[in-house]
């Protein structure tokens, strides 16, 4: 078992890497074998990832030099700096790790039986796998390089599965947006990680924030990645692909794209939490973080209120809860030089953030799942077309209630826990902030309840009268979502103190990060 | 495409194969690689599909046959890297063994095959990914643009 | 007036690039190499590889290349995915 | 100035291919320029990479026969080499996707084949 956890770091990104590879050798001879493997496979992962999330909140930073002698051994012998790449898995990156587990577990369940009808499962299966693997390589990877490999890896498969469903030609669209946006990003990331290079000769990044003098080039260098990460994570102003993708999309799918967005957010807080850390000039770059999550908030939940679409609706509200996350960060951000004003509510708000990041890719993941299945039986995403869906889909209308409330940050459900954590340390920071995060969630809440009556109320159309629920497996993973979101909902504390709490005091403790890498070097 | 394009194609192949398998083996020794050989025989397959048409290659190059060579490179890689996790994972624990385990003198050499460790066998399996996965997407665009579609 | 803004953003972007760039890197032909020199001067005992490109490729960054190897196999498979025969007509 | 711009030549190269490749992306509507656009730049990346492992009177980092002289930085061009197989992939790709999109709206221009806005 101790060897497990010591080699689960690798583990947790190689084994979904063999599955893919393996996928269409073993498709070709049987579908169940196949759909059998992907699940075990996943299952097994999920499990290391909770043993290692154990083992990391214990223990402290798990290192793993990949290639060298000893998976300790950072820093060969006969020089002072990494030469190979080292995983650096802390408790941000098990707490991202937690949530694309259980959200790559229950986008595989689902897919099996939405998928049944289509052409192309192996493939499918494939690709899907390798954007589990390039989200987890993301958030585990320690190099900066692989870090740029691995947003490539999560981009290729997520734009040719976005464009899955051939017949439609807006997948088509969606997967071009997509792509092209993550072309352009990672190679702004490239580029700054080639400014970082050309000065420090370092891609590691415990080693390079020890060295970091934060010279005019490396303020170029923050400045295209915080845009090309914003970019990513789908921050107005660079948010018009994210509505196109996250609604042409398999539902499946864009629980695992918003996971993906998450895992940009979270490399944007390495860079500027861990990477340039206390030498930044920490006020401004709080406040343009903060700038954007407003805007972000506000342009989501006015576009939200215009959309005749339910997906597009609910991509809209992602952009919107994507601003809380932001403001969240950037507040603590704005204080982490200073330790009265951090310790009072500056880790208060990034443990808000963190929360809010969990709960959103759960309820998010809801909506997107109920609204692949209202899809999936009637074949319109169009609300106006929609009527009386609740009298033949009932656990269908009744998730649908629970993701919106939980989004609007109603009480009892996981987003008013997350929601009031960032409400009461924001105020203390900035009370205009506070108040408009307030009512941008009492828009939020009248757009989905809106939605909910035109869809799921009312006299049942004659057209869909003989509509009937969709299948145990689609309810068995929308069912998961939903149990975790009230379980989320009614015990927070427990969460916030287990998991959510070791993330924000990695997230915080520079030092700590660097000296995992350097050793006891200052 | 004339019968003097489909007559030099052919003999030109030969060659073509010649040089990319060199270029991938020795990949540790002399400048290329698994990418780079596997690209220059990709080339000549495409060189194939310009001179006879996509719909006569198709019938010798299966998509069934590219994917399984795919695979097969993918997974020669991952293995050889796993097989390393007994120290740890993508060790070289081939230096110094008995499979490509020779350690070439410091400084300037003459240059060995039989050097590398697992080096030369991740040339061998990204070479084959690279061949299969090039030329079944060429194959595909061609296909696709010239109205066929792949099975 | 899009336009505008546009070739004011492009213009403003690579001066900021041109001053920045050349007035920071390092001289051209003298890179900081700590760790580069490092790897030149052992991969022959480390790597036993007489290509240090390829001994970076395969040994040192041999994890970059595996996700490289895997960017590959993504695009070919999504390239055939999207490019594959539906079964069902059509429809748009 | 003059000096500056001579002594950095790769430098300027590198930073004109990525104002290129800027200028197609923002200003043209044709897909498959769009594409070209994204080759470039990533072309550009790498170009400003390789510029960086350059040492004066630098070869090759090859010991096989080897010269006398410093060797130029190995680390550079191996990730050049990694962005080099990542543009292919994600070019081919995009092409695919172009083709696709052709096939349905009967157009290359992004303002004609576009269906989604708002």
């Amino acid at each position: 078992m101790a060897t497990l956890i010591e080699q689960s770091s690798i583990l947790i990104i190689a084994i979904p890497l063999l599955i893919a590879f393996l996928t269409p050798l073993i498709g070709m001879a049987s579908k169940k074998a196949r759909n059998t493997v992907v699940i075990v496979g996943l299952a097994f992962v999920a499990f290391l990832v909770f043993a290692l999330a154990r083992d990391v909140i214990l223990n402290g930073i798990h290192i793993y030099t990949l290639g060298a002698t000893s998976s300790s051994l950072t820093i060969p012998e006969g020089t002072m700096i990494p030469v190979r790449i080292i995983l650096e898995v802390d408790g941000v990156s098990v707490f991202m790790g937690i949530v694309v587990a259980i959200v790559a577990l229950v986008a595989v369940v689902y897919s099996l039986s939405a998928m049944k009808e289509e052409t192309g499962q192996n493939r499918f299966y494939t690709l899907l796998l390798l954007l589990i693997a390039g989200t987890f390589g993301m958030v585990f990877t320690g190099d900066l390089f692989n870090l740029f490999v691995f947003l490539e890896i999560a981009s290729i498969s997520g734009a040719a599965l976005i464009a899955f469903k051939i017949r439609f030609a807006d997948s088509q669209e969606g997967g071009f947006k997509y792509i092209v946006v993550s072309a352009i990003a990672s190679l702004m990331v490239l580029f700054a990680i080639s400014l970082l290079y050309a000065q420090y000769n370092l891609l590691n990044m415990g080693a390079l924030a020890a060295a970091m003098q934060y010279t005019m080039l490396d303020r170029i260098a923050l400045v295209i990645l915080i845009a090309a990460f914003a970019m990513k994570l789908g921050g107005v102003p660079m948010h018009m692909w994210l509505s196109d993708t996250y609604s042409v999309a398999p539902a499946s799918i864009t629980v695992l794209l918003i996971t993906a967005s998450q895992a940009s957010m979270y490399a944007l807080m390495r860079i500027c939490f861990i990477l340039y850390g206390v030498t930044l000039d920490l006020a401004v770059v709080g406040w343009i973080i903060i700038a954007i999550g407003i805007l972000s908030m506000f342009v989501g939940v006015t576009m939200a209120v215009r959309q005749t679409d339910i997906t597009r609706l609910i991509a809209y509200n992602c952009v919107c809860e994507a601003g809380f996350m932001l403001i969240g960060l950037g507040v603590g951000l704005a204080v982490l030089g200073d330790r009265t004003a951090l310790s009072t509510y500056g880790t208060t708000a990034i443990s808000g953030a963190f929360f809010h990041m969990i709960n959103h890719a759960l309820f998010e993941g809801l909506l997107f799942l109920v609204a692949g299945a209202i899809f999936y039986r009637i074949g319109t995403r169009d609300i106006n077309r929609m009527g009386g869906l609740g009298h033949t889909m009932k656990l269908t209308a009744v998730f649908f209630l629970l993701g919106a409330l939980a989004s609007s940050g109603l009480p009892p459900f996981n987003g008013f826990a997350s929601k009031i954590l960032i409400y009461e340390s924001v105020y203390q920071f900035n009370p205009i902030l506070t108040i408009i995060g307030i009512l941008v969630s009492i828009i939020t809440l009248a757009v989905f309840v809106k939605a909910f009556f035109s869809a799921f109320t009312g006299a049942l159309l004659p057209k869909y009268a003989d509509i009937k629920e969709v299948p145990k497996t689609m309810i068995a993973a929308m069912t998961i979502f939903a149990v975790i979101i009230i379980i989320f909902g009614l015990f927070p504390g427990l969460i916030v103190d287990w998991i959510v709490r070791p993330a924000t005091d990695a997230l915080v403790d520079q030092a700590s990060y660097i000296n995992a890498i350097m050793g006891a070097i200052p | 495409m004339s019968k003097i394009v489909r007559t030099v194609a052919n003999q030109l192949m030969l060659f073509v194969l010649v040089f990319g398998i060199y270029v991938i083996m020795h990949g540790h020794v002399t400048p290329g690689g698994g990418f780079q050989g596997g690209a220059v025989i990709a080339s000549g397959i495409v060189m194939l599909i310009v001179a006879f048409g996509s719909g006569h290659i198709k019938n010798s190059l299966r998509e069934r046959r590219l994917s399984v060579v795919e695979s097969s490179g993918a997974l020669l890689f991952i293995v050889v890297a796993f097989a390393g996790i007994g120290t740890v994972f993508f060790y070289n624990f081939l230096v110094g063994s008995r499979i490509f385990g020779g350690i070439p003198p410091t400084g300037s050499n003459p240059g060995d095959v039989w050097t590398g460790g697992v080096i030369p066998l991740m040339n061998l399996g990204v070479g084959l990914k690279v061949i299969a996965g090039l030329s079944a997407a060429v194959l595909a665009l061609a296909l696709f643009s010239s109205g066929e579609e792949m099975e | 007036m899009r336009q505008f803004f546009a070739w004011l953003f492009l213009i403003v972007l690579m001066v900021f690039l041109v001053i920045g760039g050349f007035e920071m890197v390092h001289p051209f032909g003298e890179p900081p190499s700590t760790m580069d020199q490092y790897i030149i001067d052992n991969t022959q005992q480390e790597a036993g590889s007489n290509n240090v490109v390829g001994a970076v490729v395969f040994d040192y960054r041999g994890f970059d290349t595996l996700g490289e190897a895997t960017v590959l196999f993504a695009a070919v498979t999504g390239v055939l995915l999207v490019l594959r025969a539906g079964k069902k007509k059509e429809e748009t | 100035m003059a000096e500056i711009l001579i002594g950095n030549f790769p430098l300027v190269a590198a930073v004109v291919l990525m104002g290129i490749g800027l200028y197609i992306l923002i200003f043209r509507r044709n897909l498959i320029k769009i594409v070209m656009g994204i080759t470039i730049l990533s072309s550009s990346v790498n170009l400003f990479l390789v510029t960086l492992g350059y040492r004066t009177g630098g070869i090759a980092p090859i010991y096989t026969d080897a010269p006398e002289g410093p060797m130029v930085l190995p680390v550079v061009q191996a990730l050049t080499l990694t962005n080099i197989v990542i543009a292919v992939a994600t070019s081919a790709l995009i092409l695919s996707l172009v083709i696709r999109i052709y096939r349905h709206t009967g157009s290359l221009d992004s303002k004609k084949s576009r269906r989604m806005k708002g």
